[in-house]
């Protein structure tokens, strides 16, 4: 533990900073303040708006993290909502939605991971592939006037959601808005603190050298990008199970890739993507309070844009300092390169 | 098209009567416009026997008229064209089939500029008038005094009831706040739920307690976010849009007061008999739009609230009060 | 008789139509060094990665400490007791010495990785091997040096009975090989068996108990390392007496046409590689740059094509300022380049031969009809350098990825000599390459010299600096720290140059 | 994919048959899917084949939507071959529909100069967008399938911002800028809208352009090994550059078509897709410009007959989706060309331009 707060220390005392402003705030201008409301209010349209983006960057991460490229988020997410929704009112339970949506994920990274590591398959093209084919089958087996059985329930951590401000945007919300801060907690300490995490980055940056090691490389990324498809999966369910009770055709409208820039916004570390997207969601959360409030006469459009124009301006300015993990992108074959 | 008519006559014979419908970009089925239309025509088709119907779906908005062409290819007797944006189009081919019929859902015609066209209706809906009774009832069910609208594009049918909404809500009391938001433009503004729940959330954090959602997929998001709100239904509300939404948003019901609505089926039926009854007179017509029922919250609502909001639908339909909604 | 530790028999690995390991049959015993000597491309480095599990082979066995079980993969290897040095480093660069050694076998506190006892495993072995190491360095921050030395150190942390080793030396100085096979004579007197790989004869006669030296993937000898002496065993590799000696006139030096002043050029990781480099290269000689790989000669070589672009100093080809030129300016001076990595930056592998002989005249108004390509002249472009450097090749339509890497390597001189240039650069030109080919080479590059042209050659080979230039500079630490005339030069002083002493 | 590469007349009879095996098969897949609709899939194939090419009107709309997917295609195709993976093409195609838009309407000039300007000015837009990309590549090594899908969304909203706002047709509330003058409007031969064989034309010459000339010979080696380009004295930055504002320009000139022959403005929606339907034509195409042609074909094809489809059997417009799917599926994956023998039918591999080679 304190192991881990050492190593990220940036985050732990952002946190602390964070946490005292909200106390100090709530305490000086009182819970029940426009300030206070207005801006856990626009905490929680980020988070909201951020969840799917974080597990769907999460899944990026991984995968490049292992080696391989997947831009077939967008597809899994697609799918994974449509399979959620429909089996969920199908099958009256919003739990074996769940488990659909989380599911048609994995299968879809099965999928990726055959095209890609086995087939060696080109891994954009394999993305490109996977996003067309989830688009088609959504599209065509869509029918109307479904809904779900029941909603998804939202739970409270007791003792965190008291906290203010942060506490009820962060630590209320249904199981896969709660699973997100676990798997984003646990997949910083897995990644850098286990031997899975060890084996994934030595897989991702030098497959020939954990394949000497004795690693089996092709395996690893199978499994990795597979499982990582549960976490796209749970973005799709996300979507259409738990932040609206419906699911639409599109509806996953471009997250998969607004996920990838989120994933190189954060260096490829998971905690930086999760604050990544919640950067995104803060702006876009920003974009529809000013036009609420008509505070400023800026057209709407280009608050709407603002996240897009600063990635842009990050990257280029950053674009020395990040760097995508060596391997990503190229399939591993035994015996060559040693 | 998606029909199970009865292999009925040949259309273009002298028996047959053939009711085309070309969805906007969209489907038949979509909860909205285009459903309550093609309910339309079907309510029209049990009425009128040995009438036979289909439908034609639109995936390019660049194939309006190639979908039209469909129908008059075949000498059906009715076209009906759904959505403002296919005024054009339905337009032109009026004029260039002046023995075809057509109902133009929400398309105004401009007799300035495209004359009259005989054979085409052009059926447009007050709906700032449905959208100013739902903002005064919401003001008057307002305990907070904030009012929260989540909203599709902002283009006219949509424009029209938000800022009736608006009008009705600062005519029960001037300080009252509505929180107006458009979603930001994209090709999802009408289908995107979740964006329409985060919105919706965020206006209930900011103390708003009767929220109307209008804008397809995007407002039904906001009302099944306020319907998990606690105190859904007690002292939290939500308005649909369009159809009486209790129907076909069923997860909305713990807070949907009522919609405001645009009787779009009845007088896309209505003008469909008026064509086969020949009584058919072509040009703008006004369809009708209004409150649906309270369904159950008919006994929640205050009475005289009730009546006030009757009053204020009678004295818009008569015409003793304006909306003041001007567009542009 | 002694323990057998490693018995193969009859192994055979085909790739394609290359029969790399034909039948190999050899043993190693308990406590043993067994050298595995032979040209580039005999078949060593398929051998032992099939020791090793990495390559499967096609037939024969492979039995450790008398199980004759088919190794899988290395996790098998490793579990039978089997270690590896590799000829390419397999460490990943980002992490620590730490991580690299335990990666694959990594200690755990309960679910979490055990880091310091990682770190204490790394501190425990070179203590007791004098292998100075820091193990929370990250990898890509250590020279090549201390780099083999992890890599020696995480065959170690393995249980290891037998121990491989594929060309350990080729990048080290003779103080690291020394201190090297001082700890290998130290494995072996405490039981572990080696196999080692090197081109060195010196190495081999210096530590090891046999060797076995291969050709065409045979076994084609068997000796006893105190039985033989350096001919001997190069007679055996080649199957015949070799001549290293190139015949050569005596040069004709004309004007100066290459002067590096003071040059300062970063690596990739942005430390200073080239550092106050100063040379003159004149017209009609051939300047031999001599040095340990990894002391800045490739970011000279890329510094003056014009590949890398230097932070100070200055170069002139022919008295022009070439020093922010980029290589498209550097070869219309008249500057031939033969890339130290033909196969990543000489040749584009997918592309017919005739193409690649003009991978960097393209646009040459030779080439071009206007906008066009002139194929036909290409082709006869093509056709005249394979007849007159015999690149054996069916077609020079055929891609270049189908030629042996010495007739690779002769597409890239050829393209480089058609230029007659006045500044030939030629950066380990006969890396990787068979002793026919060597030869050919070799003569071409006299010939350059002869035509006029100026020739810079770099080259890890010591030998083939000896035999080629006609003056010789030590480059250390990215800069020349002595220049000499061939004529005379001792083998061993520039040893110790090189390695940075006097 | 290497251009002079000698492909025999195997290799190029499997190049040929794998697209061709695939689509027989996905039709078949589909055919299936039809059938399980309770409709008969030879209907349903007659009736979308039959509208979308055996009626006057039909074929023009097929070849109208045929154009731009050609361009999008080709303007996913040649960055491709230079190892870059454009997803861009919608940001060009729509920037440049509305400058062509914006100049079509704002300008009154007869049409001797008011086409060709309206098209300049399209490509010019489209290629300055694809610019953006390219000079953040070269210079700031910015990967462009993150800058490009940035691009597109800043495009998507800096067009609805001028459409709803400094362009938008007085009176209207549709989001929309005015009808072109008359004068810019492209004409119709026949069933031939204009633009298809300006279209066909300019796939011919990207191929060979790429196949037979200095510069095409500059992109692939650039494509296929960066390394070796930078050595072979090739100013990489500057043909990366190249490449995408050739891209963008096609991307935008099938904009500045689709407004001036087929919209007659820019409305919201109108082109939505164009750009992403681009990388399915690249892909279907495997990379090669002349695919493009029946790729884009195919998919318009596809499209043009949906309506007839649903009108005639009831099946839904979307089963054109899930067909398309398919086909790329199988196209794409190496299973198909892996039957039939290998290497030649490989798709198109997007080998990233290194960092080093790329100048700071
Ligand atoms: N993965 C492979 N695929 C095809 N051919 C290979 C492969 N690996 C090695 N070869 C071929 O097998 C032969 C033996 O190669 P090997 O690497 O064993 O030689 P070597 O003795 O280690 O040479 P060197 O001294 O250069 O290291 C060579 O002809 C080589 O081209
Ligand atoms: N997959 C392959 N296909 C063809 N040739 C190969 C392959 N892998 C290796 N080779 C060739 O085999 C030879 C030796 O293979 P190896 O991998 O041992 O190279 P190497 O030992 O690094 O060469 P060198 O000792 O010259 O640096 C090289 O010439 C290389 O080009
Ligand atoms: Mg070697
Ligand atoms: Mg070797």
């Amino acid at each position: 533990m304190t192991d881990f707060i050492r190593n990220n220390r940036v985050a732990v005392i952002g946190a602390a900073v964070v946490l005292l402003a909200c106390i100090v705030l709530t305490l000086v201008a009182g819970t029940d303040s426009d300030i206070v409301r207005k801006t856990t209010s626009i905490l929680r349209f980020a988070w909201t708006f951020a969840i799917p983006l974080v597990l769907a960057a999460l899944v990026g991460v991984i995968g490049e993290r292992s080696g391989v490229v997947n831009i077939g988020i967008e597809g899994q997410i697609l799918a994974s909502a449509f399979a959620g929704f429909f089996v969920a009112a199908a099958s009256g339970s919003v739990w074996i939605g769940i488990l659909a949506g989380l599911l048609t994920g994995m299968v879809m990274g099965a999928f990726l991971a055959w095209l890609c590591v086995r087939l060696r398959m080109d891994q954009i093209i394999a993305g490109v592939v996977l996003n067309i084919v989830a688009t088609g089958i959504t599209s065509f087996y869509y029918v109307q006037g479904k809904s779900l059985p029941s909603g998804v329930p939202v739970w409270e951590v007791p003792l965190l959601s008291k906290i203010p401000i942060i506490g009820p945007v962060f630590f209320r919300g249904g199981p896969i808005a709660l699973g997100t801060l676990v798997v984003v907690v646990g997949l910083v300490f897995a990644l850098f603190h286990t031997r899975w995490g060890l084996r994934t980055r030595a897989i991702g940056e030098y497959p020939t050298a954990a394949d000497t090691a004795g690693i089996n490389v092709n395996l690893m990324r199978f499994v990795n990008v597979t499982m990582a498809g549960l976490l796209a999966g749970a973005a799709g369910a996300v979507l259409s199970m738990e932040q609206s009770s419906t699911f639409e055709r599109g509806m996953s409208a471009g997250k998969g890739f607004l996920a990838l820039a989120i994933m190189i916004f954060g260096a490829w570390f998971p905690g930086r993507a999760f604050f990544a997207a919640l950067f995104f969601g803060l702006m876009s959360g920003l974009a529809s309070q000013l036009q609420a409030d008509k505070v400023v006469n800026i057209p709407q459009q280009f608050i709407n844009l603002l996240p897009f124009v600063l990635t842009l301006i990050i990257l280029s300015v950053a674009a020395g300092r990040v760097r995508p993990p060596a391997a990503s992108g190229q399939p591993f074959v035994k015996g060559e390169g040693s | 098209g998606g029909t199970a008519a009865a292999p009925a006559a040949e259309c273009g014979t002298a028996d047959a009567f053939c009711i085309g419908l070309v969805t906007d970009s969209g489907k038949v089925d979509d909860k909205s416009f285009n459903q309550s239309a093609w309910e339309g025509v079907q309510a029209a088709v049990k009425a009128i026997p040995g009438s036979q119907s289909k439908y034609v779906e639109t995936t390019d908005t660049k194939d309006y008229a190639a979908n039209i062409k469909q129908f008059t290819d075949k000498k059906y007797n009715v076209v009906v064209t759904v959505g403002f944006l296919m005024t054009e189009a339905t337009q032109a081919a009026a004029k260039a089939n002046p023995n075809v019929k057509f109902i133009g859902i929400d398309q105004f015609q401009d007799t300035a500029k495209v004359g009259e066209i005989a054979n085409l209706a052009g059926l447009t809906f007050p709906e700032d008038q449905a959208g100013y009774a739902a903002g005064v009832l919401a003001a008057k069910l307002s305990k907070t005094k904030v009012l929260g609208q989540v909203l599709g594009m902002q283009i006219a049918p949509v424009e029209k009831f938000a800022k009736g909404f608006e009008a009705g809500a600062k005519s029960v009391a001037s300080d009252i706040k509505v929180i107006t938001v458009y979603h930001p433009a994209g090709d999802n503004a009408f289908t995107d739920p979740a964006w329409g729940a985060a919105e919706a959330q965020k206006q209930l954090d900011q103390k708003a307690d009767v929220i109307f959602g209008a804008g397809g997929k995007t407002g039904n998001g906001a009302l099944g976010q306020v319907a998990k709100a606690s105190g859904a239904g007690e002292s939290i509300f939500c308005i649909g849009v369009d159809t009486d939404q209790w129907n076909t948003v069923p997860e909305a019901q713990k807070c949907l007061v009522t919609s405001a609505m645009k009787l779009i089926s009845e007088g896309t039926a209505d003008q469909i008999k008026a064509i086969k009854g020949a009584t058919f007179k072509g040009g703008n017509v006004t369809g009708k739009a209004g409150l649906a029922e309270y369904h159950a919250f008919d006994s929640k609502v205050p009475a005289d609230v009730k009546d006030a909001v009757s009053k204020v639908v009678a004295d818009l339909k008569s015409g003793a009060l304006q909306t003041g909604v001007k567009l542009g | 008789m002694a323990e057998r530790i490693l018995d193969i028999e009859g192994l055979v690995k085909v790739y394609g139509t290359v029969r790399a390991n034909d039948g190999i049959t050899l043993h190693v015993n308990r406590g043993e060094i067994v050298a595995l000597l032979g040209e580039n491309g005999a078949g060593k480095s398929t051998l032992v990665k099939q020791i090793f599990g990495l390559v499967i082979p096609d037939s024969g066995t492979i039995s450790i400490n008398g199980s004759v079980a088919k190794i899988k993969d290395p996790t098998d290897a490793i579990a039978r007791g089997v270690g590896m040095v590799h000829q390419h480093f397999q460490l990943v660069p980002v992490m620590t010495v730490a991580e690299n050694v335990v990666l694959g076998n990594e200690p755990l506190k309960g679910l979490r990785l055990d880091l310091s006892s990682a770190r204490e495993l790394v501190r425990t072995i070179s203590e007791r091997h004098g292998l100075e190491v820091d193990p929370d360095a990250i990898i890509e921050d250590l020279p090549v040096g201390t780099q083999q030395r992890v890599e020696i150190i995480k065959a170690l942390s393995r249980k290891v009975e037998l121990l491989i080793l594929d060309e350990p030396t080729a990048v080290l100085t003779p103080q690291e090989t020394d201190e090297l096979l001082a700890v290998m004579k130290e494995l072996a007197a405490a039981g572990t068996a080696i196999v080692f790989i090197t081109h060195k004869l010196r190495e081999v006669l210096a530590v090891a108990d046999r060797v076995y030296v291969l050709r065409r993937g045979k076994t084609v000898g068997e000796v006893k390392a105190s039985e033989t002496d350096a001919a001997g065993l190069a007679q055996l590799m080649v199957g015949r007496t070799v001549v290293l000696q190139v015949d050569k006139e005596d040069p004709k030096v004309g004007a100066e046409v290459l002067k590096v002043t003071d040059l300062e050029v970063m690596d990739d990781r942005h430390l200073k590689a080239v550092n106050g480099f100063n040379l003159t290269v004149n017209a009609g000689e051939i300047v031999g740059v001599a040095g340990v790989e990894g002391n800045g000669q490739r970011e000279l070589v890329e510094a003056i094509a014009g590949m890398r672009r230097p932070v100070k100093g200055a170069i002139a080809l022919g008295g022009v300022d070439i020093t922010l030129a980029n290589p498209y300016q550097t070869h219309a001076a008249g500057l031939g380049h033969i890339p130290e990595d033909r196969e990543k930056h000489g040749l584009v592998s997918d592309y017919s031969i005739a193409d690649n002989l003009v991978l960097n005249r393209f646009d040459e108004p030779e080439f071009r009809n206007g906008p066009v390509r002139d194929t036909a002249a290409i082709n006869a472009n093509a056709d005249n350098w394979i007849k007159t450097f015999d690149i054996r090749t069916p077609s020079g339509d055929l891609p270049a990825s189908s030629l042996s890497g010495g007739n690779k390597q002769k597409v890239v001189v050829a393209r480089e000599m058609s230029i007659e240039p006045r500044l030939l650069l030629a950066a380990q030109p006969t890396r990787g390459v068979d002793v026919g080919s060597i030869e050919f080479i070799h003569r071409r590059i006299v010939e350059a010299r002869d035509r006029g042209a100026a020739v810079l050659l770099v080259s890890a080979e010591l030998d083939e600096i000896l035999g080629l230039a006609d003056r010789i500079a030590v480059i250390h630490s990215g800069k020349v720290v002595k220049e000499m005339p061939a004529e005379g030069a001792d083998r061993t002083y520039i040893g110790e140059l090189m390695a940075g002493g006097h | 994919m290497s251009q002079q590469r000698p492909t025999s007349t195997l290799a190029r009879f499997q190049s040929f048959l794998v697209p061709v095996l695939a689509l027989v098969v996905a039709f078949t897949i589909g055919g299936i899917l039809i059938s399980l609709q309770g409709v008969n899939p030879f209907l349903a194939y007659k009736s979308l084949f039959s509208s979308a090419w055996f009626t006057s009107d039909g074929l023009l709309r097929t070849l109208q939507k045929t154009t731009p997917l050609i361009l999008t295609g080709l303007a996913v195709a040649i960055p491709l071959k230079i190892g870059l993976f454009n997803i861009g093409a919608q940001g060009q195609l729509i920037l440049g529909g509305l400058m062509t838009a914006w100049i079509g309407y704002s300008l009154n000039l007869p049409g001797i100069l008011l086409i060709p300007l309206s098209i300049l000015g399209g490509i010019f837009f489209g290629a300055l967008w694809a610019w953006v990309a390219g000079i953040l590549k070269a210079k700031r090594n910015v990967h462009e399938v993150i800058s490009t899908i940035m691009l597109n969304s800043i495009a998507a909203g800096l067009v609805d911002f001028f459409i709803s706002g400094p362009m938008k047709e007085p009176d209207q509330s549709i989001p929309r800028t005015p009808q072109i003058h008359s004068g810019a409007m492209l004409p119709n031969l026949g069933f031939i809208p204009i633009g298809f064989p300006v279209a066909i034309a300019l796939a011919i010459a990207v191929w060979w352009m790429l196949k037979r000339t200095v510069l095409g010979f500059q992109f692939i080696t650039v494509g296929e090994n960066s390394h070796a380009a930078r050595y072979a004295g090739i100013d990489i930055a500057k043909t990366i550059m190249l490449g995408m504002v050739l891209a963008g320009g096609l991307a935008g000139l099938g904009g500045a078509i689709e407004t001036m022959g087929v919209t007659h403005r820019y409305e919201s929606g109108f082109n939505a897709g164009l750009g992403f339907d681009g990388i399915t034509i690249a892909l279907l195409a495997r990379g090669n410009p002349l695919g493009t042609i029946p790729a884009a074909i195919l998919v318009a094809t596809l499209r043009a007959g949906a309506a007839s489809l649903q009108f005639d059997t009831g099946i839904q417009p979307e089963v054109v989706d899930m067909l398309l799917a398919i086909t790329l599926l199988l196209v794409s994956i190496p299973i198909l060309s892996g039957l039939l023998g290998k290497k030649s039918s490989e798709p198109p591999a997007v080998t990233p331009v290194s960092k080093e080679e790329v100048p700071a």
